[in-house]
């Protein structure tokens, strides 16, 4: 039995390098990232691009006010806020633990356009609530799936998972697949003994 | 003129503690009822039947589908997305797929982008036939959800025809489809495209003049269009309140840019106009469907069989020792995208589906996002409840459109 | 006391007037004591209607009917001052910062 | 003993008991439940005296209304924010026992040593029954002997209603909401916070081959191309004034 | 003499009662099979020919339930209330006229019950105590979508009794009487404008009074699409959303029954009651309850449910001045005489 073949290095031809919905593909001609560079040039800390998706990593204290600075820019006006989300990095690189993922979107401009800031654990990253309402729900998530603070939400708790769940966060890639221990409803911590085929209800 | 794109600036007041007053009448609605489509809980704040605040509380139905993600091969998480928004599963399959072979940079034949236009309209319209049916049956016309699920009936024959499955049909391949089309399908859609406009204008003498419909639906639950944008919003609820963004025709995938279609928008912003777009909305998916069936190629690849990211053909595989080989690799191993990251979007019936996948070069992704539309959208369900009559919730809830399993993932 | 008469009438009505009386003066929640209130005036049409029986009036009926009228006026605006003093009883912010501004 | 009495005194002991629940029952709603079941009984002994009328009337003005009102108000408001009157001070409730007690040996004494006085009316079965019943012949004097006072209860009944209503109006709803979006906040991270934005001016109204009428006079624009609307909304009022 | 009248008017009554029992059960059934039809289901029809043993078989269902009553709930009025709410519903029927006296092993057996003078006040008068078992079900069953959906009807009983009330004055002024044997006296005569002979049937000279009649009614008995004191995608079931078992069914057959009586209650106001062509008679009066009680499935089946502030509005800001209207017409038409045909 042979080998499989290598994987093919995906080529310039293919037809999802030259959708568009992204920008221009070289980073020096983005206009974002040219007016980063102008605007923050200490933030900026690179840009690139795959399958002509463009995404720019900044420093994480800065992440809210480029937001901003894109939401408001009249040549940019990413104006709808897609997605945030995070990536633990831990099997990836040293440090810093996580990426910080917030997808923008033009709606005036039809393009998109990837914001990314790492934060290690224990840091924080500038909650973008006060730019968009549409932030609560999915910084709140990151959250609960990742453990990240985002510094300045309103009302940062637990969204997905139960309020009272205390073991860590599920999506970090060091929480095993099946969690800790088995999840046991309160109230039910001793096994109930199955009697004639019903539950009994465990007593007050 | 106003720069209806930067939308006003957020002010946030201080945040107020759920605590009512001797006055207020704190009602938990769900997880268990009637009509929050599933588990959804909401914390309401009443004084009399008045909502004063509005809290909702999701996570009932968390099953990890992002974390299950992060340990099956990009094959076999397919049938996962069925799972998240079961009413509408095609949809997300292809949602799921086209990130896929995106990140692979791969892309299906024509004929199977086509048959995945037809099957994705298709799952609009069922979805939106649920939509319309509960929502018409919160706000009490019962005899409307009748109408519509004998109708979704229709759309399911025909998924089950296609693939066997009605509900969570793990219908979408990557790289395409690996079985042919039944030959009688095509008549099949074809009958039903007939039939549709039909029902279509069934409902609408329903509900569309019904004064109480008009009562319930009207002025109820608006959005404007800047803050519909900065609750980040997509589909019928960002459309209802005018503002034009429909994946489908802001960055066409598949061959939706060859179809014609009109995309509905609203004037007001209200429940009702919600409502009315997605009626629209539905006749322009038959026009699609139509379309395509014109259009579609009748014989020609179904599955882009040259690449290595894709299952070789079952003819191949019982005669060539290396497809064999392929195949064996394929179903056991996986296949291994290149290292980067991608984001897809899909017009989901409920708004942009988004997969966002990071792959470190395994035959499993490395992290795997699912942005799926009613979770964003549901955001706004407080903003829209302000003032609102406790009868009013039920109506709201059923415009955002929300199903369960995709909000909680 | 054989055949019924306006004597039990008025029993019936003596004994309605004092319990509803007894009520209002020793309960403290006003609901009760409005509905004590309600007692001893359909007591008086116990006793008007008694007389009228017993004298072939209908004028007895009349005033009860008067009585009965005017309970329900009573009543009306009585459970609206009730609701208008726990609206006020019950002070959100609002109210309390109306109060400070005036 | 004749059944008539029989009769009337179970009435009358049913009657006094619920009374008797109105005032001894600590729930409020009990006290009411109370009061239904003396006032049916009392409905029933009038439906003895001859009085039809004024039995049904009972039932649906006190029983069917105002209990009803009473009940409604009761769930409505909170026991705690019921003003008190007085204190649960034992000295005052044995004042009252005593005083009730009193008055009522007085005024049975007064009862059952009284000497009949009155004449007797002209209507007497026979003659309610020559004007069709209780019903007509109440109907007759009520109209004619006592018209000004009919009158009378009738504008009280208005002015009752109208106290009523501006008594228990409750602030507006949009005063109310926008009391609550002054002070609280619904959701969190609220997206108009506390300023309202300037109304803008009109929008250009998009072209008619787009504006498809979908229901009761309301239209739906059809949007052709990605880039229209992108800008400026399809919406037809910004905000309602 | 007198006893013996009583007992005849207690089997009478008995008869009545055990016939409405029947006919609740199977207006279930009816409903069902309607309603089935108009969403193109079949509806029950397995037990049984057409589903016909269906009632009985949801009736054993109900008595075998577990008879649950809430830890928080007010024990005693929670046990009560759903009583109260059955016992009251089938009186109504007591007064409705169907028919004239049989004689039968030489007695006159009426086929009324009672026949008192103050009939149909008498009707609107079980309506108002009838409301304190949704009331006392609502606020015992320590749930606060019982306590909602009871404060609901507690509003919507109250106003559209008004509306009822006053729909039906009309009516009184044309019949001079409050008894429904006067009223059906009335209608049985025969109307003649011209060359057409109509019988005076009080639809026709009251037809805003019988629109206000019919939507009050509806609202009264709580039904679609007034049905918010039980609406079940806000409130899951309103004021019994605690109550299982035969308590249930109490509630259940208490609705039922009420709108039994409603439709013979109208049949017998507007459209003549046992009045009819060929040969008066029961059947007549059968028949137009049926109507109404189609006409009751039909808004089910068509409607979708009001809010609670539109509804209020309803009842306050349109049907009551109409009825105030109304009684002013008829008040002049009969004062000046062109009523006296």
């Amino acid at each position: 039995m042979s080998e499989p073949r290598p994987v093919p290095a995906p080529t310039a031809t293919s037809p999802w390098d030259t959708t568009g919905y992204w920008g221009p593909t070289d980073p020096e001609q983005h206009p974002a990232v040219r007016l980063i560079r102008e605007r923050f040039p200490d933030a900026l800390r690179e840009a690139t691009v795959f399958r002509d998706e463009m995404t720019i990593r900044v420093d994480r204290r800065a992440l809210r006010d480029v937001v901003e600075f894109l939401r408001t820019h009249p040549e940019l006006r990413y104006n709808h806020l897609t997605d945030i989300t995070a990536v633990d990095m831990l099997y990836l690189r040293e440090r810093p633990r996580f990426d910080v993922v917030v997808q923008l979107y033009s709606i005036p401009r039809r393009q998109r356009l990837r914001v990314k800031c790492g934060v290690d654990d224990g840091e924080t990253v500038p909650s973008l609530v006060p730019i968009f309402a549409g932030a609560n729900w999915l910084e709140r998530e990151c959250y609960d799936m990742f453990g990240i603070i985002f510094e300045g939400h309103p009302d940062l708790r637990r969204i997905l998972l139960p309020e009272d769940w205390d073991e860590g966060h599920p999506l970090r890639k060091d929480y095993p697949l099946r969690g800790y221990r088995d999840y046991v409803q309160p109230g039910f911590e001793s096994p109930a003994p199955r009697i004639r085929g019903t539950l009994r209800r465990p007593g007050p | 003129m106003i720069d209806f794109s930067q939308s006003t600036p957020v002010i946030l007041s201080e945040v107020r503690q759920l605590t009512p007053t001797r006055r207020e009448l704190v009602l938990n609605m769900g997880p268990q009822h009637p009509s929050t489509h599933g588990v959804l809980r909401i914390r309401l704040t009443l004084e009399g039947e008045t909502v004063i605040a509005c809290d909702p509380v999701i996570g009932y139905l968390h099953r990890g589908v992002e974390k299950l993600g992060e340990s099956h091969r990009y094959a076999q998480f397919v049938p996962w997305t069925d799972r998240t928004d079961y009413v509408a599963a095609p949809s997300n399959n292809l949602g799921y797929v086209l990130a896929v072979e995106k990140l692979c940079g791969i892309q299906a034949p024509e004929r199977a982008q086509y048959w995945r236009m037809i099957m994705a309209e298709l799952t609009r319209l069922a979805s939106h036939l649920v939509w319309l049916g509960t929502h018409a049956l919160d706000i009490g016309a019962l005899s409307v959800s009748l109408y519509t699920f004998r109708d979704r009936e229709l759309i399911l024959d025909i998924f089950e025809k296609f693939c066997g499955a009605r509900l969570t049909t793990n219908m979408m391949e990557i790289g395409g489809f690996s079985r042919e089309i039944p030959p009688e399908l095509p008549e099949m859609v074809r009958e039903f495209c007939r039939y549709f406009p039909k029902a279509i204008q069934q409902y609408e003498d329903l509900l569309t003049e019904n004064p109480i419909w008009l009562a319930r639906t009207k002025g109820v639950g608006i959005i404007e269009p800047d803050v519909a944008i900065n609750y980040g919003l997509t589909g019928a609820c960002l459309r209802g309140s005018g503002v034009n963004y429909d994946v489908r025709k802001a960055m066409p995938y598949l061959l939706y840019d060859r179809v014609e279609f009109d995309v509905p928008l609203g004037t007001h912003g209200d429940v009702y106009d919600r409502y009315l777009v997605r009626i629209e909305e539905m006749r322009q998916s038959i026009r699609i469907i139509e379309q395509c069936l014109e259009q579609v190629p009748t014989d020609g690849p179904l599955m882009a069989y040259e690449s290595q990211y894709v299952i070789p053909p079952h003819k191949n595989v019982m005669t060539t020792a290396e497809d064999m080989q392929r195949h064996f690799i394929w179903v056991i191993k996986g296949f291994s995208p290149p290292k980067g990251e991608v984001y897809h979007a899909v017009e989901h019936s409920k708004g942009e589906l988004g997969y966002y996948i990071v792959s470190d070069g395994s035959p499993i992704p490395y992290r795997l996002r699912i942005r799926s539309p009613d979770f964003v959208n549901l955001q706004s369900l407080p903003y829209m409840a302000q003032g609102a009559m406790l009868a009013d919730i039920v109506a709201l809830i059923g415009t955002i459109d929300i199903v369960l399993g995709s909000v909680d993932r | 006391m054989t055949e019924l008469s306006a004597t039990h009438f008025l029993l019936l009505s003596a004994a309605l007037f004092i319990i509803g009386m007894v009520g209002v003066l020793t309960r403290r929640n006003i609901l009760v004591i409005f509905m004590c209130i309600e007692l001893m005036l359909n007591a008086v049409n116990v006793s008007l209607i008694g007389f009228a029986w017993e004298l072939h009036q209908l004028t007895g009926q009349v005033f009860a009917l008067f009585v009965i009228a005017i309970a329900a006026a009573e009543a009306v605006v009585g459970l609206g001052i009730v609701m208008a003093l726990t609206r006020r009883a019950d002070t959100v912010d609002i109210d309390e910062l109306r109060q400070l501004r005036e | 003993m004749s059944l008539q009495v029989l009769i009337f005194s179970l009435l009358a002991c049913v009657s006094i008991l619920g009374a008797l629940g109105v005032v001894i029952a600590r729930n409020p709603v009990h006290s009411a439940i109370g009061l239904v079941l003396s006032f049916l009984n009392v409905a029933a002994i009038y439906l003895i005296a001859r009085a039809e009328f004024l039995a049904v009337v009972q039932v649906i003005v006190y029983a069917g209304a105002v209990i009803v009102l009473v009940v409604f108000v009761t769930m409505l408001v909170h026991p705690d924010d019921l003003p008190e009157f007085h204190g649960r001070r034992p000295l005052r409730i044995v004042t009252g026992l005593v005083l009730g007690v009193a008055l009522l040996l007085e005024v049975a004494a007064a009862v059952l040593t009284r000497s009949l006085s009155g004449a007797p009316g002209p209507w007497t079965d026979e003659a309610v029954a020559a004007v069709g019943g209780n019903t007509q012949a109440l109907g007759q004097t009520l109209y004619s002997d006592y018209m000004l006072a009919i009158q009378l209860t009738a504008l009280l009944l208005l002015a009752a209603t109208i106290g009523a209503i501006v008594l228990a109006r409750p602030e507006a709803v949009s005063e109310r909401v926008a009391a609550a979006r002054r002070t609280l906040t619904i959701s969190l991270a609220h997206p108009r916070g506390l300023d309202q934005p300037e109304r803008p001016p009109a929008l250009p109204r998009p072209s008619d081959g787009q504006v498809k009428p979908a229901g009761s006079g309301r239209p739906i624009v059809l949007a052709r191309s990605a880039n229209e609307f992108t800008e400026q909304p399809a919406w037809g009022e910004w905000r309602t004034p | 003499m007198d006893w013996q009248r009583l007992l005849v008017s207690y089997f009478v009554g008995f008869v009545l009662l055990n016939v409405l029992l029947g006919l609740m059960a199977y207006m279930t059934w009816f409903e069902r099979r309607v309603l089935a039809r108009m969403q193109h289901r079949v509806g029950p029809n397995r037990t049984g020919p057409f589903g016909l043993l269906q009632p009985i078989a949801d009736g054993i269902k109900l008595l075998a339930k577990e008879d649950i009553v809430p830890a928080n709930a007010d024990r005693l009025v929670f046990l009560v209330a759903p009583l109260l709410s059955f016992a009251l519903a089938p009186l109504g029927a007591a007064v409705i006229p169907f028919g004239e006296s049989l004689h039968l092993f030489g007695l006159e057996i009426p086929l009324l019950v009672a026949d008192i003078n103050v009939a149909v006040l008498y009707v609107l008068a079980l309506g108002s105590i009838g409301v304190y078992g949704i009331i006392l079900g609502g606020y015992a069953s320590g749930n606060r979508y019982s306590l909602l959906g009871a404060l609901r009807s507690t509003a919507q009983v109250i106003s559209y009794e008004l509306v009822l009330g006053l729909s039906l004055v009309g009516v009184f002024i044309l019949a001079g009487s409050f008894s429904l044997q006067d009223i059906l006296r009335e209608q049985q005569r025969v109307l003649v404008i011209g060359p057409l002979t109509l019988p005076n049937w009080y639809i026709l000279s009251q037809p805003l009074a019988f629109a206000l009649f019919l939507i009050a009614a509806v609202a009264e008995t709580n039904r679609a699409p007034f049905d918010l004191p039980e609406a079940e995608t806000e409130l899951v079931a309103g004021y019994f959303t605690e109550y299982s078992g035969f308590r249930f069914s109490f509630y259940f057959l208490a609705e039922y029954i009420n709108m039994i009586v409603v439709s013979l209650l109208a049949g017998t106001l507007f459209v003549g009651g046992i009045d009819g062509p060929f040969a008066d008679g029961v059947w007549w009066l059968a028949l137009k309850a049926l109507f109404f009680l189609f006409f009751y499935v039909w808004l089910r089946a068509t409607l979708p449910r009001f809010r609670y502030d539109q509804l209020m509005g309803l009842a306050w800001k349109v049907l009551l001045p109409l009825a105030l209207l109304n009684i002013g017409l008829t008040g002049l038409v009969r004062l000046w005489g062109i009523g006296a045909l």
